[in-house]
């Protein structure tokens, strides 16, 4: 192990594991937010809107998040669309994301009892609030853990974006890798950073799951 | 743009003939997450201090480190101390392995949502905890957490791509040297899309179906 | 022995009319004709699986009916006015508004895990009747007490006993002053001494004027409270009468008599 | 010994990531390329049969070094950092930096030409290197973009993004050929002469294995294998040193 | 009137001794001395939230009591023998040896929703029983016929009314043939003729020798059905006599006099 790689490649490393936050950060927020809008859509629309949805979701989710990049960046100019590495990123990785969170926001609301929500509306609370009083704190019982689980993996999903230049942490400790044939310290370094942000979110997970659970605990 | 379809044309027997690779990962990968995330599950559940910490180990590494790390170390490393595995068994038992942590979390945010009674009910009939298991709780924590379950197994589906690395042509490595020598990405990363949400969408059709299923009243 | 006065109004606060409601081939109630007046309380009786809770979520379309026609003060409840088969639903807020007025404790409770007890009477009242947060709070706070309740006021539902649950829904209900209170075996889980006193609160809500459908298999409960009393059975009205032409002489209805018959025997304490 | 074992098993495992043409080509679900021809002549050499596996790259040192293959036939810059770190063959392949640009571009008629305009190069590449310090002789520098990979370069040289990428010669005359309509190369070539070599492990295990392939190569440059070989993938055959180039 | 001749039995099958349990700060159960014998029945009655829910939980341990014993035929249940506080649960395999004999129905039921009415029945029969599908399926569709539901066998429990959902819990309990059966309100959801049926059940139940305990708010079922009834008030054992004390003449206890005097009142039909 050399560490004086450590040393040289420090702040190309830290600065593409800022860029590796900032695009997960807010791919994760802007994907969790698209995806809920979308599981409501589909809660409380008709069959035709149904369908299309379940055409985006199929579409986004069974394709792999690279070349769908690689095909909005590099596609996107022949179509007059051309954005900039760090926008088509971010762009695309709240898209990709979106059909994920929907399917887990989905499967939240089926957890809900009937007789609750029935209870809810008998005594005249509007849809939105039904979601936002009722439904949300209790599926979050069951979809903390996949949600957590997701925005895990959406963090290592940020590695793609590499292939679009964006100067994220994977980026880095390429040009680490292949300026000093090296590979154990380039991969030391990727694993210690992930393992960071996946400790942190488990831990922010498991907050949440211990707020949205106490009403079930016994005493 | 010129967009050919007789690069796709051309290409496509290789393309399939990776997407086997594909389709055998993912197939084992799903059968290894799925019986060993229950086990995890419940070990992570157990009132057996040891059991319950090595569950969380086990989740906290395999969630932690990445998959393309994780293979290398089965490829790799293990041969240091003495297991010598095949490439396709390392890719199957890796990504299986690592795909088990996110599911054992899936159930588990499941088992919550089932109400408390169903346990009781069962203790006081003295059912056994595994058939409590193998015949309440998990057939239910599946039907609860199936949606995520199916997003977990289209995940195994694509990070199967990471086997390359082992050396297994699948189907984003070959598609990739294809556009190494055709220098048409686009066309080939279409066509190599195209294969991933044709299995995908069986996947998931089946999974819908199988919610439909397991619906209740 | 029912010893109200007959309620003086006269006019159908909810009008049922030929009203129909199958569950996949199974019928679960059949050509339901019901008025029920002003401040006037009907009782739901009849065996288990006949219809009664099914007839009761029609009434506030919890269970779209069939056919026929559910009307609150002339207003056609759920499906839009005079649209033929297939019929088509009114607008998710006029169906609120709709219900709004109709209050409901069902049989299982339906009590959010959630919130605590005081949470969950003040949560429809912040909502719906657009109360501040302390207001909600003193109000739903002032149920539980009718309910006996305020010293549990901060327990989950998971930490109260049946009967302290079942109280809950029921302030629950009555916390939000509706037009019209259906209640789904409201006693089921109270002790003797409770069913009492939910029955005082029951009167004292009839006599104020509080129209109310009560589902329920105290008879006793029935005789005292109900202006009149319907007996159902495998999806029909059998019988709709006073409880005096019910419980105070043999009942004509065969189903009727054997019915009581066994609850008779019982109950000579 | 490597090479002892090599031979006592009559087989050489050779490692490389099959796309980067023309050394390394999988066409039609077959490899191909300069340093598939090249290495199966070495082999010859040696008196054992070859097996060639593709890695992508981020495998390619770990498994190197765990003895899952006994050699990297791709074609890797010789550069000092690498040297001190792994043990290179002779040069195989000419790597001196040379400039791709959109087919019928006439803004673009030599190197200098990139002078402010948008230039795409392959991260962490030697060729990189020499593209930047050229770049700085420039009066105004060229705008240097940096991919992973030298696909995503051209795709990004395609769509308009960049004017030109830069990458060994070889590489960037071969595009032009694939793509004529949509690439051209610009001559001439730029920078300091750079080599490409093949890699082994470091240390005395290897050593004789490395020294043997360097025979082979030697006898390949005399008896004009290597010439034609070149010849076959390229049109010309570049002019390589025999001996290991000076690299600081 | 209870009828029954007094049980000869002596032998006490369910002894409790000073048992004591809190809810954190809260003393749900205070220092229940209890026995009882082989084929008696013994009922609970008592205002809601005093605890009878709580008492029937500690007999078969899903609910840990603090202090105090509980023993079925001798043996101490859940803790283990002569441990010193803080107390040592016993094997989980011992455990369910134990409450293999203790049967119990649950005031909401627990049904499983994923499986059928039959199922829900089999389940117990197959995992603990140890019987073959077949014989498991037929034993349970005799429970089912045994409360009149064998046509409601294949229904999930979300498609089964309140009633019906009670009456699988009990025919689940009643197939497993355990030596004492422990009621949580087997009847709250019935109707009058159903309660008449599980009754005319449970009667047979005690003539074949089953020892029962019974929480219920149906004086009628109390007196007709019981050996003894004890009358638990916040948490504590005020009375424990024969129905006929109780229901016969006036309590001495001014707290059961008064809990009784509302139901009186209010069951004359
Ligand atoms: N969702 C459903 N699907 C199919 N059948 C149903 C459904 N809901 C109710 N039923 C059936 O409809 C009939 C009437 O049910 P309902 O709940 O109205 O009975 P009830 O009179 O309230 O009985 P109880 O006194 O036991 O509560 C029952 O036979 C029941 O099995
Ligand atoms: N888990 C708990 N945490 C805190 N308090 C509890 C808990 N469970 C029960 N209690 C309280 O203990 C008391 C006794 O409850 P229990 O369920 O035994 O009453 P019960 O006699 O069965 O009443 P009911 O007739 O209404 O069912 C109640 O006041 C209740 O609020
Ligand atoms: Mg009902
Ligand atoms: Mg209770």
């Amino acid at each position: 192990m050399e560490l004086d790689l450590f040393v040289r490649y420090g702040p190309d490393l830290l600065r593409g594991f800022g860029v590796t936050i900032l695009c997960w950060i807010v791919g994760s927020v802007g994907g969790l937010l698209l995806g809920f809008a979308i599981a409501c859509l589909y809660r409380w629309s008709i069959r035709p809107v149904r369908w299309i949805i379940d055409l985006y979701v199929e579409l986004i989710r069974g394709t792999p998040f690279m070349i769908q990049l690689f095909i909005l960046y590099y596609g996107g100019p022949y179509l007059g669309l051309v954005l900039t590495p760090v926008q088509a990123g971010i762009l695309s990785f709240i898209v990709y994301g979106s059909p994920y969170f929907a399917e887990i926001f989905r499967s939240g609301f089926n957890a809900v009892p009937k007789g609750q929500i029935e209870a809810a509306r008998c005594v005249g609370l509007s849809e939105a609030r039904i979601m936002r009083r009722i439904i949300l704190p209790q599926m979050l019982v069951p979809i903390t853990a996949p949600l957590t689980n997701f925005i895990i993996i959406l963090s290592k999903e940020t590695a793609i974006l590499s292939v679009v230049t964006v100067p994220e942490l994977l980026y880095e400790t390429q040009t680490m890798a292949a300026e000093t044939f090296t590979y154990i310290e380039p991969f030391l370094v990727l694993s210690l950073f992930y393992w960071l942000m996946v400790i942190v979110t488990s831990w922010l997970g498991g907050r949440v799951e211990a707020r949205v659970t106490r009403h079930l605990k016994r005493t | 743009m010129d967009f050919s379809f007789d690069v796709i044309a051309h290409n496509l027997p290789y393309l399939l003939a990776a997407a086997r690779w594909t389709l055998l990962i993912s197939v084992a990968g799903m059968a290894i997450s799925i019986v060993l995330g229950v086990l995890l599950c419940a070990a992570r559940l157990s009132s057996n201090l040891a059991l319950a910490s090595f569950a969380r180990f086990y989740i906290s590494f395999f969630r932690g480190v990445p998959l393309l790390v994780q293979l290398l170390m089965f490829f790799y490393m293990l041969p240091y101390v003495g297991l010598d595995l095949p490439a396709i068994a390392a890719a199957i038992l890796a990504t299986g392995m690592c795909s088990a942590a996110y599911t054992a979390e899936i159930l588990r945010g499941a088992l919550q949502a089932i109400p408390k009674g169903q346990a009781e009910a069962a203790e006081a009939l003295g059912i056994p905890s595994l058939a409590l298991w193998r015949r309440i709780l998990v057939p239910q924590a599946i039907r609860l957490g199936l949606p995520s379950l199916v997003n977990e197994l289209i995940l195994l589906v694509k990070v199967s791509s990471l086997a390359s690395v082992v050396g297994i042509a699948e189907l984003t490595r070959v598609s990739q040297n294809i556009t190494g020598e055709t220098y048409r990405p686009l066309e080939i990363y279409v066509a190599a899309a195209g294969i991933y949400f044709v299995i995908n969408f069986v996947l998931s059709r089946f999974g819908r179906m199988a919610e439909k299923r397991l619906q209740i009243g | 022995m029912n010893t109200k006065t007959p309620s003086a109004a006269t006019e159908a606060l909810i009008s049922v009319r030929n009203m129909s409601k199958s569950f996949k081939d199974f019928e679960a109630l059949r050509d339901i004709t019901l008025d029920v007046n002003r401040s006037e309380v009907v009782c739901l009786i009849g065996p288990s699986g006949s219809g009664k809770s099914t007839l009761l979520r029609c009434l506030n379309f919890l269970e779209a009916y069939d056919t026929g026609e559910v009307r609150l003060e002339g207003e056609l409840i759920g499906w839009q006015e005079g649209t033929a088969q297939p019929r088509r639903r009114v607008a998710a807020g006029t169906l609120r508004r709709q219900r709004q007025h109709i209050g409901m404790v069902f049989q299982q409770f339906n009590l959010w895990p959630h919130l605590t007890a005081l949470e969950n009477v003040a949560e429809a009242l912040i909502q719906v009747k657009g109360l501040g947060k302390k207001a909600a709070q003193d109000a739903a706070m002032a149920a539980l007490t009718k309910v006996h309740l305020s010293d549990k006021a901060q327990n989950h539902p998971a930490n109260l006993s049946g009967g302290q649950q079942q109280r809950v829904a029921i302030a629950r209900a009555i916390a939000m002053e509706p037009r019209v209170m259906l209640f789904d075996e409201p006693t089921s889980a109270l002790d003797p001494e409770l069913v009492g006193e939910v029955l005082t609160v029951m009167k004292e809500m009839a006599a104020e004027g509080m129209t109310m459908v009560v589902v329920t298999h105290e008879m006793g409960f029935a005789a005292h409270v109900a202006d009149r009393v319907a007996f159902l059975d495998k999806g029909r009205l059998v019988t709709l009468a006073p409880p005096a032409d019910i419980f105070g002489r043999e009942p004509d209805d065969p189903r009727v008599r054997s019915f009581l018959q066994t609850y008779r025997e019982r109950n000579v304490v | 010994d490597l090479l002892a074992d090599i031979k006592a098993k009559g087989k050489i495992v050779a490692a490389t990531e099959m796309h980067y043409a023309p050394f390394d080509i999988l066409k039609d679900g077959e490899y191909q390329g300069i340093c598939h021809d090249l290495f199966t002549e070495v082999a010859k050499e040696l008196g054992v049969e070859v097996e060639f596996l593709d890695l992508p790259w981020q495998s390619i040192l770990p498994g190197l070094e765990a003895g899952k293959f006994d050699i990297v036939n791709a074609p890797v810059t010789i550069t000092a950092e690498r040297l001190s770190r792994y043990s290179f063959s002779l040069p195989i392949g000419n790597a001196t930096v040379a400039l791709a640009k959109k087919a019928g571009d006439s803004s673009i008629a030599k190197p200098e030409d990139i002078a402010g305009k948008a230039v795409g190069s392959q991260k962490g590449s030697a060729q990189l290197e020499q593209l930047k310090a050229f770049s700085a002789t420039l009066a105004t520098p060229a705008d240097i973009r940096e991919y992973v990979n030298i696909d995503e370069a051209l795709a990004d040289l395609a769509a308009g993004r960049i004017q030109g990428v830069a990458n060994s010669m070889p590489l960037m005359g071969y595009a032009a050929v694939q793509r004529p309509g949509l690439f051209e190369m610009v001559m001439p070539p730029f920078g300091e002469p750079k080599y490409f070599g093949w890699v082994a492990r470091p240390g005395d295990e290897t050593a004789s294995l490395v020294e043997a392939i360097n025979a082979a190569l030697l006898k390949m440059h005399e008896d004009g294998r290597l010439k034609a070989i070149n010849e076959k993938w390229l049109g010309t055959s570049p002019e390589l040193p025999t001996t290991m180039p000076d690299v600081k």
